[in-house]
């Protein structure tokens, strides 16, 4: 029967100089990558028997990653730090979490509520989104009484954006919704902060001791060409591809909304090509014109992901690169066609500064004009609170994420700098951190900088290549059903089979989980008997075994950091002069031998 | 009369083989039974000690080759074996008293019948017979 | 009824080995029997094994010669591996024999053999010994010969790493070079080891010879044996101690065979009897004749007299010059006293020492071209070398990647195994007379097998730890009637 | 005067290097002749029994005891000396671990004999005649001793105090030990008169190590060049250095020779040639099976090489029959 012990024990200890597996580094809420990636690939082969199993995997990341479901569709940004990327490519991380969340999404609905007394002080969040949510998790957890204030009627806030053939809408639902359940935050719908009563001294008055902003950035950018705004964004069929993401998440678009109709789409980024590949979903003809070039290792390269713009490539999205937009024309208030000038360069050393050559200029006719160049925050709002600096910069600390101009105030997620999800949750981890100083009088800044090393990869004789990802046929693949097939158990396991474990042990410990070793042991070198002949350096995986001077000659050392205790160096020193301490296993041979009689 | 039933010494990596089953369970299946963390903790040492305390044969069960969760411990392992049992024949003994088989099996329930093919197959060739061979010192006084 | 004398330990080769004297009713030396008592197997445990190896394991058979076996060995292998020494690997390979050669033949004389004569036959066997004889003689001398045999060893140890077991032998030459800084040293130990040889070969005829009774010991009858001689002579039928072909002499010194080391199978046969763990050596041509002496033995020996014997001249001038000397001091060659083989062990000495200064100042001796690598494995390789104590093949058959299929030894002592057998029944006959032993009588009959030197461990006599004897004297039940022991 | 000690130095089944590396103390050997009464050196089969029974048990200060046990003599004598001795050094790799003619012990009983009585091809022996433990010829009874089924190390015979291993031991170790014992100022029972740590401590050529050793081949010993610096292991070529005391002054690679052992194991090490095992087998570098067994079959005689020196003292012993 499949079974581990939480021990709580993956967290590296606070007192180690910080080695740890460079997916877990890149990961903002170091989730425990390796640990759950040797779990998984020691989970039983046959399903009826994994599933316990897989549940028990999901707790593990549940408990420090609630949103994990979420993760394994949207977000691979630990597979970019892979060390296997160079080896065969990068660990399928993403997909080994989606494998574990399609299975555990009962299992979310079940879970419990965290029952901690609630006997602190009342906190606000302001903003439903993946920080706002992380927030009120953690601060849960540590006995606040929560309450979200969401402007909108659902929780998840730019989630929403995201297509659901990307990431499905009942993921997304069960994991927010039961999220505040299980931490009982109490949340308030349609509630527009900053608007009329809900003024933040308000909250303030109503005994909320602190609040964290995470309202995101709700407002598209409007187009400009050099400095100047583009005319003709009011014509009717412009709109903004945020808003029109918005509306499809929300069904309020109808299937073949764009049937025969020409869309354009305006903008290189991820966003842009979910516009333009949702359009398509409409059936709409649909072509994306951006700035950048083709090549994304120019520094004009487009921005967006080689996935992204493959999927639109085979989904029959036209891509036109590097022309700008000058005029947007129309006939009778609606909008009729754009004026492209070619585009040669893109970035300078002030950073963005479009060069345009006007001797080269196309037309793009088009019944629909989608903007997708980006978002920003409701500067009115910040503005109006007296959060901004007199530079009209956000006036808060990187480091605390406490206001500048009043500390009692917290803000974080793109709202203060546009990025991942998981960065937007790490913040509302850092928020939580932070208003619990606060309230409790600690020091803000004290042992929140912590130096890790990213673990390079064990030295070993066969790398193994990444499986392929199966995406449906583009033919088929114009709905907004998932177009990505998940892994079977059987892949699962193989691919987490596949990580080399970088990790130090301590920052592991999936053996002690599952019960295959009771402790670590630790591997001690005798330099009475050590001659320094270098042989367990020649055979270490993991860099661990070491030369060392000593009064003339060369010792063998252990870096504990990196030893992962496999015994390689003590089996294959010829001189015994390596041992391990905490390893039962020569006790084991020794009872075993006395009953061999002879 | 009684038919010679070979001792065999069990040595299993615990990474592929019954990590799924409580430990006692399998105890009591497989006599002279050693599960170890990785098959490449095994020291030619260990495998003749095995022979000197009584074995008639020793069995390295490891996980599938490239998938040991210490890179290549499993590898390093069967180099072992392949060397020492081109060592073995010197001593009168017949290699075939060594065997390491790398696969997976997360219940562990095939192991008791690997160890029974051994032994099926080191019965002809009858015990060890270490006994008779005198190699201990005399302890120091 | 018979009693039986039991002189033990005489000698080791292959280990240890004893004296059986029996006695007739009336005290008469009825029978007298050479056993060598271990037996160790080289020639088995060795098959199987890499031949390059040989080189390191053979020396291993013995502690006291095994720059000699070593030096077979390093010959059979250049066959087997079908390479030519180069000639300065050559050069370097005769250094470290001659020094081998010096090194050891002095101690022999000076620990062994000169007490018996310097200090006296029948002296205090506790006084008998080197110690007694640096009493005699002066200290310096004794530290003289420390110091020769260091100094050589050295020689030993640079080039090929220990003097006892030594490790460098290459097919196709040697593992090291010399440099211009060793040849300077080198000259300077052949030179004094030149000088030594000289000043032991004047010692010799000032307190051996100028003494009438030593020379009446040495031409005493009982110490004389009428048989073959074998040894190796080079192209001119000089003596040579590492390369050339093997000459045997009948017992009146006419050529009985020239024959090519690899033929050794063709002329050599040894007998086996079960009192024994040696083979006995005998001329196959002739067939095994049992113990016996005189023109129809079959039995031949060797050693420094039978090389004398057998070659026509030394090789080196001083050496010849004392090699006339002898044969006209003793009578004539061949000679058969068995005594004298101290005195042409000294001039062996004196040619080995002789023939170093030469290589020492070759300008070959220091080239850095001391290998050839063209290995083309031929799996056959005799190797024979004139080994301080005589004639020794070393015979490997491999394999073609060159492991050692077959191999058979011929050590220089196994040759004369059967001659000690009748020497000491000579002697025994000679100086025993009847149950009533007188003291020293005991210490002749040693001399008479200590002249052969078999391989006895110098060690034996380095000190004043005595030589222990006993006599049992045997009742018709074996019981032991009565006990004279030494020691 | 106080009484000069009595010392007693024996030699068993062996060559007499031992013996020879004793008086290579020159000098020095006088002066110990003058500090302690060697009582026997070496002492006669028979003769032991008078000479040495004579000495009240425990008389003998120290006995130094070379070579290996063999034959029924041997077995004797080294009960007999342990008797008399206070101290019992196993002196040289034969004492210490069987050495070199423990080789014996990877054959078959009688397959020595065989050879040397009969297949060997100057023998000429009709008759089939073999030494026997008991003959009588013309009347005359001649006794031989009875060899042992196996080589054995000293301490498998009779309990032993200290150990000097090498091939022989070198003359500096000999004059420590030989001293320690006569000022009384020992090491606990059971100890090596050497040093703890294996060969590659004190090689000059240890330096000259890549950080990773991968063999993905073997080279015997006449295939390489001379070359003073390198690491033997790291160029392919076996060398027991890893696996062996140090002690002998490296006196083999001077020469350009690889190790072979002749110390034995090291410190805490009871079969070098298993250890030896796993480090080589640790160090080859292939990618599947069949590479490993064909860099595996450029290795000659491996059982020969681990176990060279220490076959009668390796835990699996003599061969099976």
């Amino acid at each position: 029967m499949w079974k581990t012990v939480n021990t709580g024990a993956a967290r590296a200890e606070e007192a180690l100089k910080q080695f740890l597996p460079p997916c877990q580094l890149k990961c903002p809420i170091n989730e425990d990558i390796q640990r759950t990636n040797v779990l998984i690939s020691m989970l039983p082969l046959d399903p009826e028997g994994a599933r316990e199993g897989i549940c028990q995997i999901g707790d593990y990341l549940h408990e420090r990653n609630p949103l994990f479901t979420v993760c394994g569709y949207v977000c691979g940004l630990c597979e970019l730090e892979c060390n296997y990327q160079a080896k065969g490519g990068s660990i399928r991380r993403r997909l080994l979490k989606r494998f574990i969340s399609d299975a555990y999404m009962d299992r979310i609905r079940e879970k419990e509520e965290i029952n901690v007394e609630k006997t602190k002080e009342d906190v606000a969040i302001v903003g439903g989104g993946p920080a706002g949510l992380m927030c009120a998790y953690d601060l849960s957890r540590r006995g606040y009484r929560v309450t979200i204030f969401e402007t909108s009627d659902r929780l998840g806030g730019a989630l929403w954006l995201i297509p659901h053939y990307r990431l499905p809408e009942d993921v997304l639902t069960t994991a927010v919704n039961n999220l505040v359940r299980i931490c009982e935050a109490d949340v308030k719908y349609n509630a527009r902060i900053g608007e009329g009563k809900y003024s933040l001294d308000k909250l303030r008055k109503d005994g909320f001791k602190a609040v964290f902003i995470a309202k995101g950035t709700p407002m598209p950018r409007i187009l400009t060409y050099g400095r100047e705004k583009v005319e003709g964004q009011e014509l009717s069929g412009v709109m903004y591809g945020q808003t029109f993401l918005y509306e499809v998440s929300h069904g309020n678009i109808q299937p073949n909304y764009f049937g025969g109709k020409k869309i354009i789409v305006i903008g290189g980024g991820n966003v842009a090509f979910d516009v333009a590949r949702t359009a398509r979903r409409l059936c709409g003809e649909t072509t994306l014109v951006c700035l950048e070039c083709e090549d994304k290792c120019s520094k004009d390269g487009i921005p967006a992901d080689e996935e992204e713009i493959k999927g639109a490539w085979e989904e029959g999205v036209q891509i036109v690169y590097s022309r700008g937009v000058r005029r947007i024309m129309g006939k009778g208030g609606k909008f009729q066609r754009i004026e492209c000038p070619h585009c040669a360069s893109v970035f300078d050393e002030t950073g963005f500064n479009p060069v345009f050559d006007s001797t080269d200029i196309v037309n793009i006719d088009g019944d629909v004009l989608m903007i997708t160049v980006g978002q920003g925050p409701d500067r009115s709002f910040l503005q109006k609170e007296n959060l901004l600096d007199d530079r009209g910069r956000l006036a808060v600390d990187p480091l605390t994420l406490q206001s500048l101009n009043k500390d009692w105030v917290f803000i974080g997620g793109d709202v203060r700098k546009i990025g991942f999800m998981v960065e937007a949750m790490h913040e509302g981890l850092v928020a939580a951190e932070s208003i619990e100083r606060h309230l409790r009088g600690l020091d803000m800044r004290a042992g929140r900088k912590r130096e890790y090393e990213p673990q390079d990869i064990p030295f070993r004789r066969i790398y193994k290549h990444e499986p392929e990802v199966v995406w449906i046929p583009p033919e088929k693949r114009l709905h907004f059903q998932l177009f990505e097939r998940g892994f079977t158990l059987k892949e699962a396991i193989e691919e987490a089979k596949r990580c080399a474990r970088c990790g130090p042990c301590v920052s592991c410990k999936a053996c002690l989980a599952i019960g295959i070793q009771h402790s670590l042991p630790v591997v001690e070198v005798n330099e009475e008997t050590c001659s320094g002949c270098g042989i367990c350096t020649s055979i270490c995986y993991y860099g661990s075994a070491q030369w060392r001077f000593k009064d003339g000659g060369t010792v063998s050392t252990t870096d504990t950091f990196r030893c992962k205790a496999c015994g390689m160096c003590v089996v294959a020193c010829p001189s015994q002069a390596r041992r391990m301490i905490g390893d039962p296993m020569d006790t084991r041979i020794q009872e075993v031998f006395s009953t061999l009689g002879a | 009369m009684t038919t010679f039933e070979p001792k065999i010494v069990c040595f299993s990596c615990n990474f592929g083989w019954g990590y799924l089953t409580d430990p006692e369970v399998r105890e009591m299946q497989i006599k002279h039974w050693i599960p170890v963390v990785c098959s490449g903790k095994i020291d030619a040492t260990h495998i003749l000690k095995a022979f000197r305390s009584g074995a008639d044969g020793v069995l390295i069960l490891g996980c599938v080759d490239g998938d040991c969760h210490f890179q290549d411990g499993n590898y390093q392992t069967r180099k072992k074996v392949q060397l020492l049992q081109r060592v073995l024949p010197s001593f009168g003994i017949d290699p075939r008293r060594v065997r390491i088989e790398l696969s997976l099996d997360p219940e562990g329930n095939s192991i008791r019948k690997i160890v029974e093919d051994m032994g099926r197959d080191l019965r002809p060739m009858g015990p060890l017979g270490m006994k008779e061979i005198s190699a201990k010192p005399v302890a120091t006084r | 009824m018979g009693r039986t004398i039991t002189i033990n330990p005489v000698t080791r080769l292959e280990g240890h080995g004893k004296i059986e004297i029996f006695l007739n009713d009336d005290g008469k030396v009825k029978d007298a029997y050479f056993q060598v008592a271990e037996l160790r197997g080289f020639e088995k445990f060795c098959v199987g094994r890499p031949a390059e190896e040989l080189t390191r394991i053979m020396p291993n058979i013995c502690g006291v010669c095994p720059s000699a076996h070593h030096m077979a060995s390093v010959k059979a292998l250049d066959q087997v591996f079908g390479v030519e020494p180069t000639p300065t690997a050559k050069l370097i390979r005769q250094l470290e024999f001659n020094a081998f050669y010096i090194e050891d033949h002095y101690v022999h004389f000076f620990f062994l053999a000169a007490p018996d004569f310097v200090v006296g036959p029948d002296s205090d066997p506790a006084e008998r010994n080197v110690l007694g004889l640096i009493q005699k003689v002066g200290k310096d001398v004794g530290l003289k010969v420390i110091e020769v045999r260091k100094r050589n060893r050295d020689i030993i140890r640079h080039v090929f790493s220990k003097a006892p077991h030594p490790e460098g032998g290459l097919p196709g030459g040697v593992p090291r070079h010399l440099t211009e800084d060793d040849r300077k040293w080198i000259i300077e130990t052949a030179e004094f080891s030149l000088d030594f040889a000289r000043f032991a070969i004047q010692l010799f005829k000032d307190l051996v010879l100028g003494e009438k009774a030593n020379l009446d010991l040495i031409l005493n009858d009982a110490y004389k044996l009428k048989t073959y001689y074998m040894s190796l002579v080079d192209a001119n039928n000089c003596v040579d101690f590492y390369d050339g072909q093997v000459r045997v002499v009948d017992p009146n010194g006419k050529e009985f065979v020239r024959f090519h080391p690899s033929d050794y199978v063709d002329h050599i046969g040894e007998w086996v009897e079960p009192w024994t763990f040696v083979r006995l050596s005998f001329l196959k041509k002739i067939g095994w004749k049992g113990l016996t002496e005189g023109n129809d033995t079959s039995l031949y020996r060797v050693a420094p007299l039978s090389r004398l014997n057998v070659a026509d001249r030394m090789k080196t001038p001083e050496a010849q010059k004392e090699a006339e000397l002898l044969f006209e001091t003793l009578g004539g060659k061949p000679s058969h006293h068995t005594l004298a083989m101290h005195w042409a062990r000294l001039i062996c000495a004196l040619q080995a020492a002789e023939h170093n200064v030469q290589i020492a100042q070759d300008p070959e001796l220091t080239s850095r071209d001391i290998r050839n690598t063209q290995y083309e494995i031929t799996g056959k390789g005799v190797g024979c070398v004139e080994a301080p104590r005589g004639t020794l093949f070393h015979d490997y058959e491999t394999d073609e990647r060159g492991m050692v299929r077959k191999i058979n030894l011929i050590v220089a002592t196994q040759n004369n195994a059967g001659p000690i057998c009748l020497s000491i029944k000579k002697a025994a006959q000679e100086f025993v007379r009847g149950p009533e032993v007188p003291e020293g009588f005991l210490n002749r009959v040693e001399m008479a097998f200590r002249a052969y030197d078999p391989c006895l461990s110098c060690a034996t006599h380095a000190l004043p730890g005595k030589m222990p004897l006993r006599i049992n004297f045997r009742g018709p039940d074996g019981q032991v009637v009565r006990t004279v022991e030494r020691g | 005067m106080a009484k000069k000690r009595k010392i007693a130095i024996y030699w068993l089944g062996s060559c007499g290097g031992c013996d020879e590396a004793i008086i290579d103390l020159n000098e020095s050997l006088l002066e110990l002749a003058s500090e302690v009464d060697i009582a026997l050196w070496p002492i006669a089969i028979d003769a032991k029994y008078a000479s040495i029974e004579r000495l009240g048990d425990r008389e003998l200060a120290l006995s130094i005891i070379h070579g290996n046990v063999r034959n029924s003599e041997h077995e004797e004598m080294a009960h007999l000396l342990r008797r008399k001795s206070q101290v019992v050094l196993a002196f040289g790799t034969c004492a210490c671990f069987g050495g070199t003619s423990g080789l014996a012990n990877f054959l078959k009983p009688n397959e020595i004999q065989n050879w040397v009585y009969g297949e060997a091809p100057t023998v000429v022996n009709r008759a089939k005649t073999r030494p026997q433990a008991e003959t009588t010829v013309g009347g005359n009874h001649l006794t031989l001793p009875v060899l042992l089924d196996q080589v054995h190390s000293l301490n498998q015979v009779i309990a032993v105090d200290y150990y000097l291993p090498g091939c022989p031991p070198p003359v500096d170790l000999i004059a420590q030990a030989v001293h320690a014992v006569i000022e009384g100022k020992l090491p606990p029972r059971g100890s090596f008169l050497a040093p703890h740590k294996a060969l590659c401590d004190s090689c000059p050529r240890n330096a000259a190590k890549p950080p990773k050793i991968e063999l993905t081949h073997i080279r015997r010993i006449h295939e390489v060049d001379e070359d003073s610096g390198t690491c033997f292991l790291a160029r392919g070529v076996i060398c027991l250095g890893p696996a062996t005391r140090d002690g002998c002054g490296a006196t083999c690679l001077s020469i350009n020779i690889p190790c072979s052992g002749c110390f034995g194991p090291v410190e805490g090490v009871d079969d070098s040639g298993a250890k030896f095992l796993s480090a080589l087998a640790s160090l080859i570098r292939a990618q599947s099976d069949s590479e490993v067994s064909g860099i595996l079959d450029t290795i000659p005689d491996p059982a020969g090489c681990f176990y060279r020196f220490t076959q009668p003292s390796s835990i699996l012993g003599r061969h099976r029959k």
